[in-house]
């Protein structure tokens, strides 16, 4: 287990978070590299079929940064994006995926420090989970038996 | 045989042919000698080209049978396939199924005068058709040919120079004609295909043919000018397209009634349409 | 050696002892109602089942079938940089399928499937293998579904046209009937005993009762001869179609539906080419590229559907229409639209052209 | 009551809801206030009935109102519809429906939603005591369908006419939501192989999203080529994920009117993953779509201190 090195999709809004992890990188600050990383106008623009394609496809956790709440580019962009997410992540977990394979952040475009912080947490948190198992889509590689 | 599975081909050439970079003709080679020959064609069938990964799209063949080893296909930039096509290079690699549908029906048209009408991208199968009958071998095959062909603007006409080459002929007369255009030098037809039809196109002499290659409205108008030039429900050809995907008359998509297009045509007869729902 | 006999008790010995020479497929239970399935080892068909949701086509046809492989360049992962690879599908075993419990309208309707499969231009290698390695062990209707006109649709619940075997229910045991060669193969590998001429009459009886039962509406005569144009242009279908709702429960439900989708997937660098199940009753199953659709609105799909199934069908095969009146459509339609309807319109619509014409 | 007299209570209440639907349907079509009306009538199956487009005082007989109503007539009023009710007409169309209580909340959001104004349908609307369950009919068993049973709304939310005096609304303290609880306290594997379960026999027909109401979209992310979100397998994946896409886009908009599930050939109890959403609307934003025209749906609205204990 200590050898998995999980995939994770990151969706980095353009305003905050993006700069945030542009910041880390200019200050050096190091985080694990098991990052690909979106970038998206506003958290509020993710939907679930986005995050369900990164899962299907191989990611093991879905991570999506915003700005904190009061400062989203559109105003109020990221209270949209709130409530949508928290619907989901019940929804998902209700369903049986493991809720922390979607994480969810607030972190403005100075907080360097917090990106490379919760991306530690972020990377911590799925690899503990394991290789994702559900909701990811396998080859149809052998004929349907018939006969 | 698994008739779904295309034949491999290269890209040997990409000629970009409109100035809005839409269309674009391919030239393929085959990678094996057996599949070159396998596919076998003549003027207006189409090929499934096929790009593993990502689809298959329905096209007519743009070249002669006379072209060959080579075969050729103009693809208009609209769909994913067609997409991904346009940003794939010579030398590239894909898969090419065919040659299907029934081609124009050359035992009809031999001896007879020909009347070649086509506007846009539907002109590649004309092409391939005119392309064939004036290699010196045919051309005695065929009476007279006339060729209508309209595009919206001069920089959208598809294969300028072999237009050219005809007009330069003096066994085939060609009628170029674009929507409009702001080139005071422009020495050809302005105006609709229909339009022009009906002020360059030989009157029915019980001896022509009339193939019609074309969007839905310039079909539309054309029809009843015809009509008025007096040609008959037999005596015109249509070449269609339906969505479909196996091309091989099983997945049912492309029916006009109980015809499929795939397999009954693409070329129909007006008066085999006319028996149709007409749902194309 | 033409009657056959098999106790209940014995069904299960007997298709083990089958099971040596074949594989065998019949109905058994699956979510709320039964489904046909390949059996395993040991696994018995439920034959006191009534009728399966989905129709047995999809042991020749499934809902998804990879028709080859391919590998993308590992590199890029994309297409075009090296010849693709075009690996053949592994090949299923040719081992022949013994379908126990086999409605004849469904048998039926896998004949009316060949027709499209098996062209003169071109045969479906997928359909074909399997249809050819295929025993029918049919299961006759001793008390059809309301909804089921089979015999009104040119088969009915003692069909034989289109089964190896006929087997029918009488209380205790089966008996039936050997009609092919394939049967008396099969039947001779499940030992099953001759039966007497008792059973033949017992046989011909349970038929006799089964055809008074079974409803023999709609008529259809007139749609033969009636004009394709005269029909399309009906004034009834916009009404007809007003409460369906465009989904494909009739066309995946239904035993003679064939239409197909193909769709590439790739997972890091491999890929498939798929055949799916498709339905015409989907406006993404006609729209062209650019956008255009000749059956834009959704009556002038359940026009097609109808039209193809009644008329463009009958015309183009004249193998009768292409229903086998099994009933499924009629069941399971959320809009509760009813086939028989839709024939009796036509046909209504076939009659009144046809007095206009003469005098 | 027992069972028995019950029902006979009912009928006689649907049969004069039934009269009272065709004397209004009649009356709007012949003084000119609608172009059409969209209601029930008698299908050729006992416990099916069909969606039909009545436009003469003859079509309004044929409209009828029982147990069997169990599509959501909101479904059909498309922007097509509309324009071709009124061909012909210099006037927008204007089209009648008959809707019950979830059907209203249904057409609220739709008119929040600008898929047609208010004064373009004439609802007539039906106080509703529940329909029977298709599946459980089909084993012989009359049994009310289970969106009925929770049931917030019998009468309608808003409504142009009423056909039938309003029925009492059922206990609004009632636990409502045992269902979604009894899944909740499953361990996670459990509730995988629930729903796994649950959708095994999905074929993809999209009855049920045809069927919505709410599922509108000119273009279904199913059918979406670039990027192609979800393959058209029936994969367990490609399955639930179009599951879990469609019940999350209703969510905050679904009213639990049970038109999916009674569209379903194959009877696959689908609500279960909206009935999720459902709950967590209300208990986390206070929110039951459809129930107020006043008020956006769910997801179209937001609180400072709206939940986020799940945010870094």
């Amino acid at each position: 287990m200590s050898e998995f090195q999980p995939k994770i999709v990151t969706f980095l809004c353009n305003w905050c978070s993006y700069g945030a992890a542009d910041l880390a990188g200019v200050s050096r600050f190091q985080y694990p590299p098991n990052m690909r990383i979106i970038r998206i106008p506003c958290s509020g623009r993710v939907s679930a079929k986005m995050i369900l394609h990164a899962i299907r496809s191989g990611a093991d956790g879905v991570w999506i940064s915003g700005c904190h709440p009061g400062d989203c580019h559109y105003i109020e962009g990221n209270y949209y994006a709130r409530r949508k997410f928290y619907l989901l992540r019940e929804l998902l977990a209700h369903t049986g995926l493991e809720p922390d394979r979607l994480q969810f952040s607030w972190i403005s475009s100075a907080e360097g420090v917090k990106f490379a912080q919760v991306a530690q947490e972020v990377i911590q948190t799925i690899t503990a989970l394991g290789p994702a198992q559900r909701l990811i889509k396998q080859m149809p590689d052998a004929v349907a038996e018939v006969a | 045989m698994n008739p779904y599975k295309p034949f491999n081909v290269k890209i040997r050439d990409i000629l970009t042919e409109t100035e809005d970079k839409s269309l674009k003709t391919f030239t393929f080679e085959f990678a094996s000698p057996e599949d070159e020959a396998a596919f076998d064609f003549t003027c207006g069938q189409f090929g499934m080209l096929s790009i593993p990964g990502v689809g298959e799209i329905p096209i007519g063949i743009a070249s002669s049978p006379t072209e060959k080893p080579v075969v050729k296909f103009t693809v208009f930039k609209t769909g994913r396939v067609t997409t991904h096509l346009h940003n794939m290079k010579p030398g590239d690699f894909m898969g090419i199924r065919g040659p299907m549908g029934n081609g124009f029906p050359m035992g009809r048209m031999e001896k007879k005068n020909l009347l070649i009408i086509g506007g846009g991208f539907a002109f590649t199968t004309l092409r391939s058709l005119v392309e064939m009958i004036l290699q010196p071998q045919n051309r005695d095959r065929f009476g007279t040919v006339d060729v209508i062909y309209g595009a919206r603007t001069p920089g959208m006409l598809l294969y300028r120079d072999e237009l050219e080459a005809w007009e330069k002929r003096s066994d085939i007369n060609v009628h170029i004609t674009v929507d409009g255009t702001d080139d005071p030098d422009w020495a050809y037809h302005t105006g609709f295909v229909p339009m022009v039809t009906e002020s360059c196109a030989p009157k029915a002499d019980g001896n022509t043919m009339a193939i019609v290659c074309g969007p839905p409205v310039m079909i539309k108008f054309t029809r009843p000018v015809l009509r008025d030039l007096g040609y008959g429900d037999e005596e015109i050809l249509m070449s269609l397209e339906n969505r479909m995907k196996c091309g091989i008359g099983m997945c049912g998509r492309c029916n006009i009634g109980q015809e499929l297009v795939c397999g009954d045509g693409p070329v129909f007869t007006l008066a085999q349409l006319n028996r149709t729902p007409g749902e194309f | 050696m033409n009657m056959i006999r098999v106790t209940k008790q014995a069904v299960a010995t007997a298709l083990a002892k089958a099971s040596k020479s074949y594989a065998i497929a019949g109905p058994v239970k699956a979510g709320a109602g039964h489904e046909f399935r390949c059996l395993g080892q040991g696994q018995v068909p439920d034959l006191e089942y009534t009728h399966t949701r989905l129709s047995p086509k999809s042991l020749l046809f499934p809902q998804a079938e990879p028709m080859f492989h391919f590998k993308l360049p590992e590199t890029t992962g994309e297409p075009g940089d090296t010849p693709p690879a075009f690996l053949e599908a592994e090949s299923f075993k040719e081992a022949p399928l013994a379908v126990v419990g086999l409605r004849p309208w469904d048998a039926r309707a896998l004949d009316l499937l060949k027709l499209n499969f098996d062209s003169p231009d071109y045969t479906d290698p997928f359909f074909i293998k399997r249809y050819n390695a295929m025993v029918r062990v049919g299961l006759a209707d001793i008390h059809p579904d309301p909804e089921n006109f089979s015999l009104a649709a040119g088969s009915g619940p003692f069909d034989e046209a289109s089964v190896d075997i006929l087997l029918a229910d009488a209380g205790d045991a089966f008996i039936g009937k050997v009609i092919t060669g394939k049967g008396r193969d099969f039947a001779g590998a499940a030992g099953f005993e001759p039966g007497s001429p008792d059973d033949a009459k017992a046989f011909a009886a349970l038929k006799a009762a089964a055809e008074k039962e079974a409803d023999i509406l709609p008529a259809c005569d007139r749609i033969n001869d009636a004009d394709t144009l005269d029909l399309y242009h009906a004034d009834f279908w916009e009404a007809a179609a007003f409460s369906c709702i465009n989904c494909g429960a009739c066309t995946f439900a239904c035993p003679t539906c064939w239409c197909f989708d193909i769709q590439d997937e790739v997972n890091q660098g491999k890929g498939v080419r798929l055949r799916l199940w498709d339905s015409c009753m989907t406006d993404l199953y006609s729209a062209h590229a650019s956008g255009h659709n000749p059956r834009e609105k959704g009556f002038q799909r359940f026009r097609n559907r109808f039209m193809h199934k009644l008329k463009y069908f009958p015309d183009k095969y004249g193998a009768g229409i292409m229903c086998v009146g099994c009933g499924r459509c009629i069941t399971q339609c959320p809009g509760g639209i009813d086939i028989r309807e839709v024939m009796a319109a036509m046909n209504a619509a076939a009659a009144t052209v046809q007095q206009e014409v003469s005098p | 009551m027992t069972t028995a007299t019950k029902e006979r209570a009912e009928n006689a209440l649907q049969e004069k809801i039934q009269e009272k639907i065709r004397g209004i349907a009649a009356t709007l079509l012949e003084n000119g206030t609608v172009d059409a009306v969209i209601g029930y009538s008698r299908g050729s199956l006992s416990h099916m009935t069909r969606a039909i487009m009545a436009k003469t005082r003859e079509d309004a007989q044929k409209l009828v109102f029982n147990s069997h109503c169990r599509m959501n007539l909101a479904a059909y009023l498309t922007p097509e519809l509309m324009e071709k009710a009124c061909a012909g007409k210099d006037r927008a169309g204007k089209v009648a429906v008959v809707a019950k209580g979830c059907d209203s909340r249904n057409m609220v959001i739709q008119i929040q939603e600008n898929r047609y104004a208010r004064d373009q349908v004439h609802i007539i609307g039906v106080p509703c005591t529940g329909m029977l369950d298709k599946a459980a009919l089909a084993r012989g068993v009359e049994q009310e369908q289970a969106n009925c049973a929770t049931c917030i709304r019998r009468n309608p939310v808003i409504h142009d006419d009423l056909a039938g005096d309003p029925v009492p609304e059922t206990d609004p303290d009632k636990d409502r939501f045992a269902d979604v609880a009894k899944i909740e306290a499953m361990a996670p594997p459990e509730k995988a192989a629930f729903f796994d379960d649950l959708v095994s026999g999905c074929t993809r027909c999209y009855a049920c999203r045809n069927a919505c109401p709410l599922c509108y979209c000119p273009t279904c992310f199913v059918d979406e080529a670039r990027p192609q979100w979800v393959g058209k397998t029936v994969d367990p994946t490609d399955v639930m994920t179009y599951h879990l896409v469609r019940a999350f886009h209703d969510a905050g908009r679904c009213t639990d009117c049970g038109a999916c599930e009674a569209a379903c050939p194959m009877d696959i109890p689908m609500r279960h993953f909206t009935r999720k959403t459902i709950r967590d609307t209300v208990t986390a934003f206070g929110c039951e779509a459809g129930t107020d025209p006043d008020k956006r749906p769910a997801l179209d609205r937001f609180e400072l201190k709206d939940p986020e204990g799940f945010i870094r």
